[in-house]
């Protein structure tokens, strides 16, 4: 069997590249969705990714259950939501400023903490084979799927047909909307914000499971490396859509597949540049998606972005 | 109910007075308070942890404030953080929340690297100050550009600038490895080493670049700008209300453009002085996070150039004590980005008490009836 | 769409609250206090079941914070509520809804993002966990079937217009099953012609026995027109009330105002000039960038207040956008003394054009500055001769003791933030600002929303002497009385365009309120 | 109390499987010995952190000895700080040292390229598709040297063997580290050994793809026992027992120390279940034939990948050659640039 496929290699890589790199960026863009479609805005996701990321790991590491880890990372990503939802519903507390100031909070405490589970090797999250149908080798890496990867797919459907046809998705837009609308319908605005941002953590953290437990699957200091803060940048780009946020999330994993699959087929030089596409194509994608009068349709209006 | 109804006779004039004061004094007495709350919520984490937090906060001050050497290590550390932070505190004032310095620093440090190398032989008289102030022109370009997709296009500001940070340390890599290597830096790729006559050196009698100096005085010149002129007023009120801007007939699309530019030149600033002071050629270490350490202090000082100063200083002496904390109490590195989480939250988290403390009512209780 | 049609309603498939039909309310010694305010004072009025019933009284007088106590946003510090003769304990307004009360708010309270269909449907109190969205559809138009005015269900409600959503609010009301139903100023936003239609339809289903209303208003036509008792109170005391029938509008408003008189209208000094603003051909997409905004042949001359009347929704805030340089137009051209205006600060100085936009501290003022320098907004960089380029703060104080002195603002010091200021001192400070010095041309918007008698006679004759002065005023107000007692001339705004004219002597109501509808 | 006491300063976390750790384990053989302090920092970032950390060590913990591991710690973070301290000996790893540099700075290296030879000799043998891939952050001469010595340490094995190589641009990314290894086994790579601080996540998604794997740094075949074939690693414990007992001993330390296999700056990682008989026998020949010293990799007549000469028949660079240390090529056989 020969493994030389010539240039397919680079779309291949490329779809490939979205599979394995994407899910992170899903998860947390799929949180940052619930909690912006709350109305709530949190910046501080990267650090609960990395700490997601951390706990995941450590846990992973010390039960030897991939999927204790996960549970864990959920549940410490969610208390991280939960904090920035509290600290967020006192008046004048500035959301954004927030966000940042536990994005530090949070890397910090995933460094100190994870200081010992940098060297020991936790167990990995199950793949599952869809390309066995391929003679290719390429194929069957290319497809071969993680099963948080194809929850992520499915939460991203599910939160769409719970954004529309369930009470909780109507009360989410409701709260996100308006908050004088939520308040005459009994909603109270600042416990479903509470909700969605303890939620939108829960994801983020899952998402850091991810990196840590599957994909690149060690956990160290650098593992995320701004990811978290990209994948925010993503729900706008979204439109506060969970199925946009799906595609979005591929398309940036599939461009930051673009650099190492053009190395690979020997097109090397301005690599640098290469591995920049992903910021220039969403920046693009956002130049060309925002209006001069600066509405961002499909915002919920009680963003302070939107503001 | 109404206020005019109480405020008539000498009451009224003395509560008058006290306004701005009380504004002042809740200014100052707000982040202490919770710089202090930050510390023990610390305090406490370090005793849940089995250390001692007497001993830290020790250590702390001694290696970051407690000899001359703390001083310099923290002043030397403080100077990027004052390009950084205004970077963020500038266009602030206009309510655009710019989190992309890092892009601007590393832009211009290249720019400095890269233009050192055809000034050679120029006198230095003039060709330092026109390598600092392309580095600030190239700065002022790439977060200016922020500004202007901001007004032009309506493209969100922060995401925007993130991601600029992102394309320009790329950019920077690319350069130093590329068009602008000096063949002779073999395992790190580096622009062409400053001619030792364009060198920026340290304050005299003093350990650390002028780069401290250039950074206070650029807080002092920005805080004039911000309080004391009329250009200055027009962007606080852009920054307060932009509808408001707009009715009054100021140029706000200028105006945005103008600070973030600005901000974007203290940034290029930044780089100048890594690169002329610190590293004498441009390579990857640029990309040294400084533009985001300088968000927090921006946001700690809350945007205000003259208050940048001491938290630079504060922060730059947490880091300070970095080491001798790892080193003496077997704590990891993260160690102060923890402390610094905990202090950033605890600021931020006290503005809901801002304008509740009741320091005039306190003041003034004796005189109502 | 007969009122026959009533008894078809169907219902939306709720709990249905204890028996049918109206409810009668009662509150009974009603004192409401905040802090050592009180709001409310021993209020005690009776809504009988079926009737409609009007609450009167000048802002602040405690009317919402009664209706709040009603429905249970507020406890009131004592005094007890009867529903249907039997004490009524309302814990929330959830409490309220369960107990068949219903209130349709001073402002919208629907979600702009959603559809009419999901805005009805998430108003309910038992919206099952899944939606099924097929059968809420046809249960929603079978509904609508029946209501005497319709709103298109699959529309998102930011795309309605403010009469629609207005509509909304009532049915939203009906389809939650209400027999008892508080409206607060229901007709804000609606021309007299879609007031006259939606209260028609209300009372109509008072007359049915199937609801009962308690209204706040302040105007005294629809109070005559359409309620069957009333009561007023000032101060948060009950200072009257009774068979509409047997009460004149002037006996209302001596209930109202007690002895409070409001300050005289300035006289109207007989002027005329040459025209100042002109507009000619101006085109420009509106907010929703659906519409389209054409403006031609506009001309407001010196010594004149050109009154463009219209209900809110139908350009005004793009003109004035227009006006203040905010938004762009296509084409046209505006002058101001036949010099080409763009509305910035050169021109404006140079011009001598001034703006007080609706909601100034939203619109005017940068809500975190202090009341100096907000003041200061207009002056801060002109120097004696030539520009200034350090700031003056001393003497923007001076400016703004001088001002605040004049225009008698109250606030603790002008250090303290103009946010910190009631809604009728911001007015008047922002009023200071723009009046003080020469004026050409005056450009205003609704400037005595939610003010009370005295700040709105003052803020009158404040215009009214700019104009004597010499000043070109245009002012779009919602308020067709404010626009009557104001203007030399009347202009009607609907769809974009100015659909009419008149002088004020001309002026007739039921035709601008035609025009104001779009059915001229 | 009249001990010494030696500062070791990291750019990374220092149990990293990679260049970090091979210095920590080496600290941690110093800290054994007799009247020797060992004090350590991690994370210290190649900028004007490293020279305060570096004063702070000596200002207030008294030390005289630093090793400041990360090679662009030297210039002009050493060279700036070490004049100030003439009683302070600044060890850098990275062989920058020269002539007229402060007298109380020096620097050591070692060899590794023989290493990575080594490592291609086995993965020549492994390799069924006749191609090897190499994961590297920059195209510096080190790192050049290692891809270089890899793929013909490949082709003494087979001559048709080609080596791809993917730079990721960063001294350690996890993702892209992952990222560049896949690519390479779609490229139909199936050896892989990488240049990047810290080796775990190529290692880990190279077995993953059902590569195998050489070590480079440190030994990581714990990560995957059955892939591992073996591994280039830091010997670094020689160094410093040496620097450590000479400086106690007050005896002069020379400005450059320079050292290979034989001279136990390197070492290999023991060869993995999954090495053949062949290759064990060739990779022990070479083995010895390094030990015994004079052993070259880059003999002429050779070819870049371009296609221009660099050495003409009967040339040869041993290890020592100082021309080495500013390779700017990859040979022949190597897919990748070097830009
Ligand atoms: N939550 C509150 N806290 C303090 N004071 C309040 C509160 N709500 C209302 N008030 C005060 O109570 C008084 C009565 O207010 P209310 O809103 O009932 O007036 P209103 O009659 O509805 O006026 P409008 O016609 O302007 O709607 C006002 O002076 C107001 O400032
Ligand atoms: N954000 C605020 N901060 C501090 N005080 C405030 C704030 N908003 C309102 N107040 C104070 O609360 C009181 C009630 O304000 P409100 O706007 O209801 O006044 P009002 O009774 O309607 O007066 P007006 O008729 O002038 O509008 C005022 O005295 C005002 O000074
Ligand atoms: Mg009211
Ligand atoms: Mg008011």
């Amino acid at each position: 069997m020969n493994g030389d496929i010539g240039l397919w290699a680079v779309p291949l890589a490329m779809l490939g590249g979205a599979i394995r790199v994407s899910t992170p960026f899903l998860f947390v863009s799929l949180g940052e969705v619930i909690t912006e479609r709350s109305g709530r805005i949190n910046l501080g996701l990267e650090g609960t990714l990395v700490f997601g990321a951390m706990a995941g790991y450590a846990l992973a590491y010390l039960t030897g259950s991939a999927w204790v880890g996960v549970l864990a990372a959920a549940l410490a990503g969610s208390v991280f939501g939960l904090i920035h939802g509290l600290l967020c519903s006192l008046p004048k507390v500035n959301d954004i400023a927030i966000g940042i100031a536990l994005m530090l909070l949070g890397t910090g405490l995933a460094f100190f903490f994870g200081k010992p589970y940098i060297q020991p090797v936790a167990p990995d999250l199950p793949a599952i084979d869809l390309g066995w149908w391929s003679d290719l080798p390429q194929v069957q890496a290319a497809l071969k799927v993680n099963v948080l990867f194809i929850a992520g797919a499915v939460l991203a459907v599910a939160l769409a047909w719970m954004l529309k046809k369930t009470r909780i998705g109507l009360t989410l837009r409701v709260v996100g909307d308006s908050s004088d609308a939520a308040r005459a319908l009994g909603i109270s605005p600042s416990k479903v914000r509470i909700l969605a941002t303890a939620f939108g953590g829960a994801l983020a953290g899952i998402g850091g499971a991810y990196l840590s437990l599957f994909y690149p699957g060690s956990w160290n200091e650098g593992i995320s490396s701004g990811q978290g803060l990209i994948a925010v940048a993503l729900v706008i780009f979204a439109r506060w859509s969970p199925v946009w946020c799906f595609f979005a999330a591929l398309l940036f994993g599939a461009a930051g597949a673009l650099g190492p699959a053009l190395q690979s087929i020997g097109i090397t030089s301005g690599y640098y540049l290469s591995y920049a596409a992903p910021f220039v194509l969403t920046l693009i994608v956002l130049i060309l998606s925002s209006s001069k009068s600066g509405a961002l349709t499909g915002a919920p209006r009680e963003l302070s972005i939107t503001k | 109910m109404s206020v005019g109804a109480e405020m008539t006779g000498p009451v009224r004039d003395m509560r008058a007075w006290l306004v701005p004061l009380a504004g002042r004094v809740e200014g100052l007495i707000l982040p202490v308070a919770a710089l202090l709350t930050g510390f023990a919520v610390f305090g406490l984490f370090l005793l849940l942890l089995g250390k001692n937090p007497v001993e830290f906060y020790q250590l702390v001050y001694k290696a970051g404030f407690g000899t001359a050497f703390s001083w310099t290590n923290t002043l030397s550390r403080a100077a990027p953080l004052l390009f950084a932070a205004l970077c963020v505190a500038i266009p602030a004032r206009l309510g655009l929340v710019v989190i992309g310095g890092e892009g601007a620093i590393v832009l211009g440090g290249v720019m400095t690297g890269g233009l050192a190398a055809a000034l050679a032989g120029w006198p230095a008289l003039i060709a330092m100050p026109l390598l600092a102030l392309m580095a600030a022109a190239t700065g002022g370009v790439w977060i200016g550009l922020v500004g202007a997709l901001r007004q032009w296009r309506g493209v969100n500001e922060t995401i925007a600038s993130l991601l600029m940070a992102y394309i320009a340390i790329a950019l920077m890599n690319h350069l130093v490895e590329g068009p602008l290597r000096d063949p002779a830096s073999l395992n790190k790729p580096s622009t062409a080493p400053l001619a030792e006559t364009l060198r920026v050196g340290d304050l005299p009698g003093w350990n650390v670049h002028w780069g401290l100096a250039v950074g206070v005085v650029c807080c002092i010149l920005a805080w004039v700008l911000i309080e004391r002129t009329t250009l200055g007023f027009s962007a606080r009120i852009a920054g307060g209300n932009v509808r408001a801007a707009q009715v009054q007939g100021l140029p706000v699309g200028k105006l945005v453009i103008g600070f973030t530019a600005l901000g974007g030149a203290c940034a290029g600033l930044a780089g100048y002085f890594e690169v002329s002071a610190v590293h004498g050629s441009a390579n990857a270490s640029l990309a040294a996070g400084y533009g985001y350490t300088g968000i927090l202090v921006a946001f700690l000082a809350r945007h205000n150039p003259l208050a940048i100063i001491p938290v630079a200083l504060l922060l730059a002496g947490f880091e300070a004590s970095s080491g001798l904390v790892q080193r003496r109490m077997d704590l990891p590195d993260a160690t102060m980005l923890v402390l610094q989480g905990f202090v950033f939250v605890a600021i931020l988290a006290s503005e809901t008490f801002t304008g509740r403390i009741n320091l005039i009512g306190w003041l003034t209780k004796g005189d109502r009836t | 769409m007969k009122m026959s049609s009533l008894d078809r309603i169907p219902t939306a498939p709720i709990a249905k609250p204890q028996g049918t039909g109206a409810i009668g309310i009662e509150t009974v010694g009603m004192t409401m206090r905040f802090g050592n305010f009180t709001a409310l004072d021993n209020v005690s009025i009776r809504v009988k079941p079926g009737s409609f019933h009007a609450l009167l009284g000048e802002n602040g007088a405690g009317k919402s914070t009664l209706v709040k106590c009603i429905m249970g946003f507020y406890h009131a510090t004592s005094g007890n509520l009867l529903i249907d003769g039997f004490d009524g304990d309302v814990a929330d307004p959830k409490d309220a809804h369960a107990k068949g009360l219903g209130m349709v708010y001073q402002h919208f309270t629907l979600v702009p993002a959603l559809t009419v269909a999901e805005n009805l449907v998430i108003s309910r109190a038992d919206v099952p966990a899944v939606i099924d969205w097929q059968k809420e559809m046809r249960d929603l138009s079978a509904f609508m079937d029946a209501m005497p005015f319709r709103v298109p269900l699959a529309e998102p409600v930011h795309r309605l217009a403010a009469g629609e959503k207005q509509k909304l609010e009532i049915l939203k009301q009906l389809y939650l099953g209400r027999r008892f139903l508080i409206l607060d100023e229901p007709t804000s936003v609606l021309t007299p012609d879609e007031a006259d239609e939606v209260l028609g339809h209300v009372r109509k289903l008072c007359e049915a026995g199937t609801l009962s209303v308690l209204m706040i208003s302040h105007k005294f036509r629809e109070v005559t027109a359409f309620a069957d008792e009333v009561s007023v109170l000032r101060r948060g005391k009950y200072t009257g009330g009774g068979i509409v029938k047997d009460l004149s509008h002037a006996d209302m408003a001596a209930m109202m105002m007690g002895d409070a008189k409001p300050a005289d209208a300035a006289p109207r000094a007989k002027t005329s000039g040459e025209t100042v603003l002109a507009l000619d051909g101006i085109r420009a997409t509106d907010r929703s960038g659906l519409g389209q905004i054409a403006i031609d042949g506009l001309k407001v001359r010196a010594g004149e207040v050109v009154g463009i009347a219209g209900i809110s929704g139908n350009g005004q805030m793009e003109l004035m956008e227009i006006l203040t340089g905010q938004r762009t137009p296509s084409a046209g051209t505006m002058t101001v003394h036949g010099v080409p205006y763009g509305a910035t600060r050169a021109e404006e100085r140079r011009l001598k054009v001034r703006y007080l936009p609706e909601e100034p501290l939203q619109n005017a003022c940068a809500p975190r500055m202090t009341v100096a320098e907000n003041i200061g907004f207009r002056s801060f960089e002109t120097g004696r001769d030539r520009p200034r380029f350090w700031l003056a703060p001393r003497a923007m104080k001076q400016k703004a003791d001088r001002l605040v002195a004049e225009y008698k603002v109250k606030c603790a010091s002008i250090e303290s933030p103009i946010a910190a200021l009631s809604g009728g001192n911001v007015q008047r400070a922002v009023l200071a600002r723009e009046l003080d010095g020469d004026v050409d041309l005056l450009v205003i918007s609704n400037p005595c929303f939610g003010l009370d008698f005295t700040a709105v006679a003052e803020i009158r004759s404040r215009i009214m002497t700019a104009r004597n002065g010499g000043a070109a005023v245009l002012l779009m107000s919602e308020d067709l009385d404010e626009i009557l007692e104001l203007a030399d001339r009347v202009l009607v705004m609907s769809e974009g365009a100015l659909v009419y004219e008149c002088t004020a002597a001309e002026a007739d109501v039921p035709t601008i309120g035609h025009h104001m509808g779009g059915h001229a | 109390a009249g001990g010494l006491t030696v500062g070791f300063i990291y750019v990374g976390p220092r149990d990293d499987y990679g260049y970090n750790q091979a210095h920590a384990e080496a600290a941690a053989v110093i800290k054994g010995m007799e009247g020797v302090t060992v004090i350590e920092e991690e994370n210290v970032a190649e900028t004007q952190d490293v020279q305060q950390t570096m004063e702070s060590m000596i200002n207030f913990d008294g030390a005289t000895l630093l090793f400041p591991t990360s090679f662009g710690y030297f210039n002009p973070h050493i060279l700036t700080v070490a004049p100030n301290y003439p009683d302070v000996r600044f060890e850098h790893c990275g062989g920058l040292w020269s002539e007229g540099m402060p007298e109380n700075t020096g620097s050591y290296f070692g060899y590794i390229g023989m290493g990575q030879y080594l490592n291609g000799i086995a993965a020549g043998h492994a390799t069924k598709t006749k191609k090897i891939g190499f994961v590297a952050a920059k195209p510096i001469p080190q790192v050049l040297l290692n891809i270089n010595s890899f793929l013909l340490g490949a082709r003494s094995v087979d001559p048709e063997i080609t080596c791809q190589v993917i730079f990721t641009g960063e001294w350690s990314m996890a993702v892209k580290e992952a990222e560049a290894t896949n690519a390479l086994a779609d490229a139909g790579a199936d050896v892989i050994t990488c240049h990047v601080d810290g080796p775990k996540v190529v290692m880990e998604t190279a077995a993953a793809r059902d590569c195998f794997i050489c070590g480079y740094h440190a030994n990581q075949s714990e990560l995957a026992p059955e892939k591992y074939l073996t591994g280039a690693e830091w010997n670094w414990a020689t160094v410093y027992t040496d620097m450590v007992q000479k400086t106690m001993a007050g005896e002069p330390i020379d400005n450059f120390v320079r050292g290979g296999l034989a001279e136990g700056f390197i070492k290999m990682s023991p060869l993995g279940p999954a090495v053949s008989d062949a290759a064990r026998a060739q990779f022990e020949d070479t083995h010895a034939k390094i030990m015994s010293g004079g052993f070259a990799v880059i003999n002429g007549p050779l070819m870049d990948n371009t296609g221009n000469e660099i050495a003409p028949a009967g040339t040869s660079y041993e290890e020592t050659d100082v021309a080495l240390e500013s390779m700017n090529y990859l040979v022949e056989g190597v897919i990748g640039s070097t830009s």
